[in-house]
């Protein structure tokens, strides 16, 4: 059985998210962000998502459309306060949303991902964060307990993929994404160049192939999309 | 002239190889030490991955001679080969793998499986063995669990057993069993043969298989 | 002429940078948006290295013109360049290292700082604000905890009080706050005036300081 | 201030250990052995050691030495049938011993490295392995509590460093050793290699420098120690 390509138009990609899907997107404001991934979900028009995903962009820009075309039901993250629009959806009761500690949120996605359902940290003890979650103390000091992230699907950017589907990443644009490819039943992942497979250094993939179910090339004309 | 003992493992090898070569879908593989091993010579699939739990996805075939590279080793510790599109990791990462449900299946050896798919392979408690491997984490954490092995012991006792007497490895995590003589499945969580080897009677495997098996409406002769 | 107010600001991130310039040992610091982003242009010692929460260890000083490069920012969404001997890692090795205590101190910004180390600098209940960032597992994480603000709030309301009324992002955490009117630190647990900026008399500090402080036998002025 | 070397001689990296410690040694088999270091824990003579290892290498090699000359205590590992002699001195109470499964071993290191106390996971529950453990289960799955494993000093092997510390590893040589880098209070380090700041991808870094406390350099003469 010959290998079947990854790489696929954006339209047969996104077909994987339904309304309803629980979807995790790569981001840290503007840096990693898949963007013509983001687009497409926008055109899709699927509704009543939970977006997964450290922020969510600026009002109107990234993953700030989502919220202005009404497709979001949930968000689960760590900092809104970049796009007012999130506080505002929020607080007039239109959007659920779950604050997490920007490292609880990253381990709790890794734990998604390495099947660890949940773990005990330090963070947030006694904090507004921490309402409603076990606690137990270990060596003298109180942690809580975090539960695992999933999600239906995973939209990433990454630098470079091989035909195989493993990746590399550029910068501080690498952030949640290699820890959301893992997370999630199928993974989508926009690259800026697909190379043949065995053309990434084995010790420097971030990424293993196993991760990624389909890849987007971008293209030059589509690369501010 | 292979010997009868290295043509039912070769066969037992060849058997389960047919069994990824024939999916349709993309399968990252496990192989455990013995014949689970020799799965890979007989791998034709480009769809075929094969992870080693000490840090590697995309083995190769066993070095040899001056393609040895003791770094570079299965988690038998046999030097092994890379292929085109392979990468390491460390073994937090490769066991993430395994525990995420991202390896769809692993082969391994056992030393009893039971009818209720209980697996023991890790260790015989006769105060000289003492060390577990990626056993439990491969059981458990594997997509599809194969167990590739003799169907009796060497000395002749059946290793398909009512109820494992031996340290148990998993609960419950047995999908297959390919012997020389036949192959089962679970099949609603029951044990059932679904091939048999020509000129093996179903009388002679009961005699050979402690736990008792349901008969599929589908047996066919052992597939090759 | 820089405004009073930059001078006081360039104040505090000076004498946080003596603080880190005089270390022995290797220090790995995180710096948060406002002053503590400041800090970063008075490190003279090369034993000081520079963490992004959002991936980066080896931060450089920031981006001018054709250097920006819009996917290398720091945890502020800055352009920033790149040291000698940098490196990147996704956000859960990131805080793995700060909620690890691999990483020596941290400086923040905040609302409040009270008597008993109680740090509030994540959000101000009003409605308008929902997001916690990296404060919460920096507090927690790091070595040193490291307060850089401005001694009250635009309004002339004391910072450091007897008892934070805003939302607590860790409690006990503070190490030592620096202000333009002073430096304190915790002793044994105690609220500690150790530096007195020239011109600032005791009475005038404590009118500007809701929360009781002790003053240390050996109280020095602001060290520049 | 200048930044001071890491590269130190064996002597000096090796009082770093003293007796009664625990000590994480890197290693799968005899791939990614710190051998230098090995030898030189050896000569030191440090009793009363726990060492936590993936294994004990084979009767009187690589870290077979260390039992053959009386220096441990206990052992926190995964599998010791390459080398008998670890069964013959647990059995006869010589030595204490603490099986993890494989995985859960590498994870609780990591754990031991990131902050995070204790982990749920569903590896082994119901087995030998498991007893005295809690379980709770999660997602209808039953899993154990596992706790974070912490080390003293950690003795570990790499390919190449920078001269601020930076690690790049090798092949299956990587295993456990960036792991351990993260979970003990002082790490050393033998690298083939010290090339200068600056000289390594930052992509590719493995381990980040900031777990690095002292670097051994391989001289060709000693490579086989």
């Amino acid at each position: 059985m010959k290998h079947p390509s990854k790489i696929v138009g954006l339209q047969e990609a996104i077909g994987a998210v339904e309304s309803g899907n629980r979807i995790m997107i790569g981001n840290f404001g503007m840096s990693g962000l898949p963007a013509l991934l983001i687009q497409a979900l926008v055109d899709s028009g699927a509704k009543d998502l939970t977006i997964i995903s450290n922020d969510l962009g600026t009002p109107g820009k990234g993953l700030g459309r989502l919220l202005r075309n009404g497709q979001i039901k949930a968000l689960v993250g760590n900092y809104y306060n970049w796009n007012p629009e999130v506080p505002e959806a929020y607080f007039s009761k239109k959007i659920d949303v779950t604050l997490l500690p920007q490292g609880t949120f990253a381990e709790a996605i890794r734990a998604g991902g390495v099947g660890i359902p949940a773990f005990f940290t330090p963070t947030g003890v006694g904090t507004d964060l921490a309402e409603g979650k076990e606690t137990r103390v270990f060596n003298g000091r109180t942690c809580l307990l975090e539960k695992a992230l999933y999600a239906d699907v995973a939209l990433i950017w990454a630098y470079r993929a091989d035909a195989l589907g493993n990746l590399t990443y550029y910068k501080t644009a690498r952030n949640f994404n290699p820890l959301m490819a893992m997370a999630a039943k199928v993974t989508i992942v926009e690259v800026e160049e697909v190379l043949p497979a065995g053309a990434l250094d084995p010790e420097c993939i971030v990424t293993p192939h196993l991760y990624v179910d389909y890849i987007i090339e971008r293209k030059p004309p589509h690369a501010d999309a | 002239m292979p010997t009868p003992e290295i043509e039912e493992r070769t066969r037992i090898a060849k058997r389960i190889a047919r069994e990824f070569n024939h999916s349709q879908q993309r399968m990252i593989i496990n192989l455990g030490v013995g014949i689970p091993t020799m799965v890979a010579n007989y791998i034709r699939s480009e769809l075929v991955f094969i992870q080693a739990e000490n840090g590697m996805l995309g083995v190769g075939r066993k070095a040899v001679e001056t393609e040895i590279d003791p770094l570079l080793i299965n988690a038998g510790r046999e030097p092994v080969t890379q292929t085109p599109g392979c990468c390491y990791f460390d073994s937090a990462e490769s066991f993430g793998m395994i525990r995420g449900g991202h390896v769809n299946a692993t082969v391994i050896g056992a030393f009893q499986v039971d009818a209720d798919g209980n697996i023991a392979n890790w260790v015989i408690p006769n105060g000289r063995q003492l060390g577990v491997g990626g056993a439990m984490d491969l059981v458990s954490g594997a997509g599809q669990v194969i167990v590739a092995m003799i169907h009796r012991t060497g000395k002749g006792k059946p290793k398909i057993v009512r109820s494992c007497s031996l340290p148990v490895t998993g609960y419950g995590e047995a999908d297959m069993i390919v012997t020389e003589l036949a192959v089962f499945r679970f099949i609603d969580k029951k044990l059932t043969l679904v091939e048999i080897f020509p000129g093996v009677d179903l009388e002679t495997l009961r005699r050979q298989t402690e736990a008792d098996f349901e008969v599929s409406a589908d047996l066919t002769e052992y597939l090759q």
